[in-house]
């Protein structure tokens, strides 16, 4: 592989629903091996449709990718098996933690690593507790009993199980404390540094997710509008507004002062 | 794509629901036979299917009835009420009879065979009352109801224990199916507990009756029964042998309805089954004149309608015993009513039925089945019941053809009807 | 663009809440309520009417009757055949021994299946699901024995009553056509009730807890009040339904009509006809009802055209390996319904010939 | 003040873990009350208890004056009091006009005969909640979603589908429950517009439970902080913000309500 080569590319995708309802209409991404991206956009934007295009996940909500290619470590993945991406290292963790909630917090992770049963998880379970302390001490309670913000470790922390080379995921940040918020951050990043895990982040929280990432797109009703690195996006007009809440002067405005009309934007979506 | 090819098997399917029925010729006569070849009671109507057309071909091969030769057309009823019902209507204006093969078929189709004028032949099966004439026309139970059947059973006890005297304080005990059809033999049964002084009990099993190890620790161990009679169908009949073995009851004191009397019944019991008795209203076997021919002229001539090792099984012949009737009826149908047959002459033919014991000589089935005869008022359902044994190989016949007690079955007859006519709102 | 909305206005609420607000449907309803009412009974051979459609709208009703406990609801249920059962002798023992009018013997079964219903309904509150189907398991026994076992209601050994002749208002109801009018009359009017009850404030109710039982309480919608209700109301139908089927169908109650068998039989009717869905409830019926007799059909002639090639044994297996494979197939390509397949080509039809 | 809600004393314990301990809180009519804390602090749970789905094993929750600690949760409703929840509960199968009009059930009075029957007092009550229904849709502007299934729906728009069905109820108490959760900066800020407005223009008092400080702080009139089940602040939101319990537990070290601050990594 080049170092020119992304680990993932997705090329220009068509996701249609139903048979009848488009939702993704030509999307184009790339994740560099190594990089963490963010993939900013208002709900039903598609966000979601399409990290599960990634990790063929749609078939269970009756769509389908009708045009384009998704590459992974430069092969073509659209159309293989999840199961089958899991074990090439491609992880998604959806939005909403789903975790099994009548399993301990110990049998969730476990249940990550079936790909690799025996020996090997036993010290990846010891790799996940050290990133996420707060689960050791949790290790027997039933996953349906912890807090959200613990629901949410324990997801990544099942995901990290099965030794992913990509994750995707789907917002991380949703119903979470703000110093929870900054905690999962950190540690998302630690694994990226630490793990050399790339990271495909779909965020509606782009103030701290622009933090995190070096690059982002943003996708407006199933299409990308706006993509650049993260100082780039920081610094855009149309982030800012819309985004990220800043007046023209880069002073948060008020909830109480939202107008009931808006500029609009300058990217057409 | 895919909606297309389920709107192209759709439209095919419809084909298939309107397709006509052609008529058919004047010199040859198309029979609607209701059959059930799937389902768990299959073998009893692909056995009974087969003797019935089988016989047909018989009479085909020896040139016919009266001229006439037969055709048939099976309809699949699944034993489903409902398939009953749409066979019926869907052959109804062909017909000049039909035999359901099914109690809840003839149940539902009793008023209409009535308005259209289409016989049923309910050979061992239907409502016993239905040999009142008078209230059911089109019904007929010929040979032999459950009434008559349990009549005769206790009769057959009665000569086992060496005169009707000795059956006095012996316990008998009734295993069978809780629903109407296992419930029916109970008030004859009670009936005839009170007029010949022994002692009498039912046992329910709850449907579909595969379990049976609490009702023969009850019958065997605690109520101590003399003899046990089974009204099962299916596999409840084949359940009890390992049971009755377990508790140790002699097997020669088990006896069964003769829907539990089938080879297909016996076999999967294995030894257990060895020595078990049940009734029937027709003989088992091939040593029958009528049997042989049917073996040279039909099998013989590469025209069976079964596999061929079937013949003589005990469903094989009750099928060849519907036919027998079926043809008799013709018979007399044609010769009072003249042609062509039509489903009031088949009424006639069915009606007045006399096949003595001539007759059966002539048709080669002396000894097949019993004398039968009918009446307008009286559709028959009294003739003999044979009881017949397992040999753990085949089934011997080990009794003449026993009697009913006709005035009990005929007063019990009477006592239902009345409220059938009730019910129906009839004077 | 075949099947349009465009250029349809709506300017009240009420033509809004209209049972059909499209002009194009309501033709549609309307050619195939003229149809069923004033050509069929006149044209339709006697083995169309008594073999077929009488079946098919009867079992039609009573799957209605299940879609309104399972499919709007979300109650599942083993135990429509007992309340079916139970509506098919309290009518005939309403009609043919007391001598009641035919309609309100109709409502007696419907109303002593409905009292039945409650009964059932009770545990719904604390039990959900397939513990809650196995308790429903319970009266498809305690009635089957109820009625066969009590001298009152089976009338006896049979345990079958038969149903005396049929008369209207004075009219008998006797020939194929007649029977064929009762039953679709019966049948057209319960489905407008139902229509109208699920699209208003108790409908939207049972589709609440069906949804989200928690989420309906906190609207104000009590459980254990709506459930019983959907019960009863669900059960009212199946009575109604028992009672055709005894009075145009097998013109007899007869307990083995009634049986475990036949819930799951309605059950997959409401299964490929589609949940929810009144429309799916009469598919239902009718994939199931129909289409095993058209494969029986189509292998007599199978058979004719064969000659002895394919035996008998053959061809009756064969339709229930056919009939089993259309269930599979209908249910892989819409695992929704037939109503569902329905409501995508009418989707199809609108933007036609544009595929999005 | 007489309050509207006052709970007093109230705790909740499931299985040995202490859910709430001892909470009191008062709200006043019209008010908009925020209650903050981290994820596990008891917020649900003490909204689950005004609402009637636990009932708590101490102290008592009354609404005008009247004591609701026992009551079942569809008797509250009618109560007038309705809520929204963190993972939406909407009625999925269901299109957004019968959502809403779900929201007046408890207004509305069709029983089953009535409604077979429907022409008649059923259409005509159909039709007079039916225009209600239709004002919230106005309000919440989603009058191009009235005929399509909550289910389809992009979350942001599931979020205000189900603040229209509490609203639909026209409540005396709104309570909602991280109605901003999942939600990006311009949904964020038309869901502050709409809870603005109800208790401004409509008297409706709310109370809210949400994570987004920069949301809390502004449109509060007060604030409450849950941690481990007890309550350790309550004040307007300059004074929650300023108490060190507070940050400790909840809001961090960092300044909060300026998340944008690009951080040096």
């Amino acid at each position: 592989m080049s170092p020119s080569t992304p680990l993932l590319r997705v090329n220009n995708i068509e996701v249609i629903y139903d048979h009848v309802i488009l939702v993704l209409k030509g999307v184009s991404l790339e994740v560099p091996a190594g990089g963490v991206v963010a993939l900013l956009g208002a709900n039903g934007a598609g966000k979601s449709t399409t990290l599960k295009a990634i990790s063929n996940l749609l078939h269970a909500e009756r769509g389908e990718i009708t045009k384009g290619s998704i590459e992974f470590d430069g092969e073509r993945i659209d159309g293989r098996d999840a199961a089958d991406l899991v074990r090439a290292g491609v992880v998604q963790i959806l939005e909403g933690r789903r975790v099994f909630e009548h399993l301990t917090v110990e049998e969730n992770l476990l249940a990550g690593a079936y790909t690799h049963a025996g020996i090997r998880a036993r010290g990846d379970l010891e790799r996940v507790y050290q990133y996420f302390p707060r689960l050791r001490e949790r290790r027997t309670v039933k996953a349906g009993y912890v807090s959200g913000g613990e629901q949410q470790m324990v997801a990544i922390g099942r995901a990290l199980m099965a030794r992913p080379r990509l994750m995707l995921l789907d917002e991380p940040s949703m119903g979470l404390a703000p110093l929870l918020v900054r905690e999962i951050f950190d540690i998302v990043l630690r694994l990226n540094r630490e793990e050399k895990v790339s990271m495909l982040l779909a965020e509606q929280n782009a103030s701290m997710a622009l933090r995190v990432v070096q690059y982002g797109y943003v996708l407006e009703s199933g299409r990308i509008v706006l993509d650049g690195d993260a100082e780039q996006l920081r610094v855009n007009e149309d982030i800012k507004e819309f985004y990220l809440g800043l007046t023209g002067v880069g002073r948060r405005r008020s909830y109480r002062d939202v107008k009931h009309y808006r500029r609009r934007k300058r990217w057409l979506s | 794509m895919q909606s297309f090819i389920a709107w192209v098997i759709a439209a095919l399917a419809l084909g298939g629901l309107l397709a006509p029925a052609r008529p058919g010729s004047a010199q040859e006569l198309t029979l609607p036979l209701m059959i059930y070849r799937t389902g768990p009671f299959a073998p009893g109507g692909s056995g009974i299917g087969g003797g019935m057309e089988d016989y047909f071909a018989l009479v085909n091969a020896k040139g016919g009835l009266d001229g006439i030769t037969f055709k048939w057309e099976e309809c699949e009823t699944a034993y489903d009420t409902a398939r009953g019902v749409e066979c019926y209507e869907r052959y109804k204006s062909r017909a000049v009879f039909f035999s359901p093969l099914s109690t809840g078929i003839t149940y539902a189709l009793a008023d209409r065979s009535e308005r259209d004028r289409i016989p049923l032949l309910t050979l061992g099966y239907g409502r016993s009352d239905a040999t009142e004439g008078g209230t059911w026309p089109y019904l007929f139970p010929v040979v032999a109801t459950y009434w008559s059947q349990a009549s005769a059973m206790i009769n057959y006890v009665a000569l086992k224990e060496g005169g009707p005297e000795k059956i006095k304080g012996k316990k008998i005990a009734l295993l069978h199916l809780d629903v109407p059809y296992g419930r029916e033999p109970i008030p004859i049964l009670e009936r005839l507990a009170r007029e010949r002084g022994f002692e009498f009990r039912d046992f329910p099993l709850p449907s579909p009756g595969i379990e049976q190890s609490a009702a023969w620790v009850d019958i065997a161990r605690h109520y101590r029964a003399d003899y046990v009679f089974q009204w099962n169908w299916g596999q409840s009949c084949t359940a009890p042998f390992k049971e009755a073995q377990k508790n140790g009851f002699p097997i020669d004191h088990f006896w069964g309805v003769w829907w539990c009397g089938s080879e297909e019944d016996v076999r999967p019991a294995g030894d257990a089954a060895t020595g078990y008795i049940a009734a029937a209203f027709h003989a088992s076997g091939r040593n029958f004149p009528v049997i042989q021919e049917i073996l040279k002229d039909v099998h013989g001539a590469g025209r069976g309608n079964i596999e061929e090792s079937r013949v003589g099984t005990i469903y094989y012949n009750r099928g060849v015993i519907h036919g027998i009737i079926l043809t008799e009826a013709m018979r007399v149908a044609i010769k009072a009513k003249g042609k062509p047959l039509t489903g009031e002459g088949m009424e006639y033919g069915l009606s007045h039925l006399n096949i003595t014991r001539a007759r059966l000589k002539a048709l080669g089935a002396d000894g097949f089945m019993p004398e039968v005869r009918t009446t307008p008022d009286n559709h028959g359902g009294i003739s003999g019941v044979s009881f017949l044994q397992w040999n753990g190989g085949k089934w011997n016949s080990v009794s003449d053809w026993i009697q009913p007690e006709a005035a009990v079955v005929a007063d019990q007859v009477r006592v239902t009807a009345e409220k059938a006519r009730a019910d129906k709102g009839k004077k | 663009m075949i099947y349009r909305e465009a250029g349809i206005y709506r300017s009240s609420y009420a033509a809004d809440m209209a049972i059909f607000p499209l002009a194009l449907d309501r033709i549609v309803v309307g050619v195939v309520v003229v149809i069923a009412f004033g050509v069929i009974p006149f044209v339709a051979s006697g083995y169309l009417l008594k073999g077929l459609l009488i079946p098919t709208l009867a079992y039609a009703l009573a799957a209605i009757g299940l879609n309104i406990l399972t499919g709007y609801a979300g109650q599942l249920s083993l135990g429509h055949a007992a309340f079916m059962a139970v509506g098919a002798y309290g009518a005939v023992i309403a009609y043919g021994r007391y001598g009641w009018p035919l309609l309100l013997s109709f409502l007696v079964g419907g109303l002593a299946a409905a009292a039945v219903g409650a009964v059932v309904g009770l545990p719904s509150l604390r039990i959900k699901g397939f513990y809650l189907a196995v308790t429903t398991l319970a009266v498809q026994y305690i009635v089957e024995w109820g009625i066969t076992h009590v001298r009152w209601i089976g009338g006896g050994v049979y345990a079958t009553i038969d149903v005396p002749d049929i008369v209207l208002l004075g009219a008998p109801i006797d020939t194929g056509p007649r029977r064929y009018l009762l039953c679709l009359g019966t049948v057209v009017v319960l489905t407008v009730f139902a229509k109208n009850l699920v699209r208003t404030r108790v409908g939207r109710a049972w589709m609440a807890i069906r949804d989200r039982d928690v989420a309906a309480e906190i609207m104000g919608i009590g459980l254990l009040r709506y459930k019983m209700l959907a019960f009863v109301v669900s059960s009212f139908y199946a009575g109604v339904a028992g009672a055709l089927i005894s009075f145009c169908f097998y013109q007899a109650a007869n307990i083995e009509e009634y049986t475990l068998t036949i819930s799951i039989r309605v059950l997959g009717m409401i299964i490929i006809g589609g949940m929810g869905s009144l429309l799916g409830s009469y598919l239902g019926a009718a994939f199931v009802v129909l289409l095993p007799i058209a494969i029986s059909n189509a292998m007599v002639a199978v058979g004719r055209v064969s000659g002895g090639l394919v035996t008998t044994d053959v061809r009756a297996n064969a339709e229930l390996v056919i009939f089993g494979g259309l269930i599979l197939f209908f249910l892989i390509v819409e695992p929704l319904g037939l109503a569902r397949l329905w409501k995508t080509l009418k989707d199809y039809l609108r933007l036609w010939p544009f595929p999005y | 003040m007489s309050a509207q809600l006052s709970i007093h004393g109230v705790s909740k314990s499931f299985g040995g873990v202490q859910a709430v301990s001892g909470v009191d809180l008062e709200v006043g009519p019209d008010e908009l009350v925020s209650v903050i804390g981290p994820n596990g602090a008891g917020k649900t749970s003490l909204l689950n208890m005004v609402s009637g789905f636990y009932h708590p094993d101490r102290g008592r929750i009354a609404l005008d004056g009247q004591d609701i600690t026992r009551v079942a949760p569809y008797r509250i409703a009618a109560l007038g009091v309705a809520r929204t929840f963190q993972n939406i509960a909407l009625f999925k199968g269901m299109t957004v006009l019968d959502n809403l009009m779900l929201g007046r059930h408890v207004r509305m009075r069709s029983g089953v005969l009535a409604s077979i029957a429907y022409w008649g007092l059923a259409q005509r009550e159909e039709v007079r909640h039916r225009r209600r229904v239709e004002d919230v849709i106005d309000f919440l502007r989603i009058q191009d979603l009235r005929r399509r299934v909550t289910g389809s729906l992009p979350y942001g728009l599931q979020k205000r589908v189900e603040l229209g069905r509490a609203v639909a109820l026209e409540p005396k108490l709104l309570l909602l429950d991280e109605p901003m959760g999942g939600m990006n900066q311009e949904e964020k800020e038309d869901m502050a517009r709409f809870i603005l407005d109800v208790n401004e223009e409509w008297g409706t008092t709310v109370v809210l439970i949400e994570h987004d400080m920069g949301v809390v702080m502004d449109i509060s009139d007060r604030v409450a902080v849950l941690d481990m089940g007890q309550k350790i602040a309550e004040g307007t939101p300059d004074e929650v913000r300023a108490d060190p319990r507070v940050i400790k537990a909840y809001l961090g070290e960092k300044k909060v309500g300026h998340p944008a601050r690009p951080a040096a990594r």
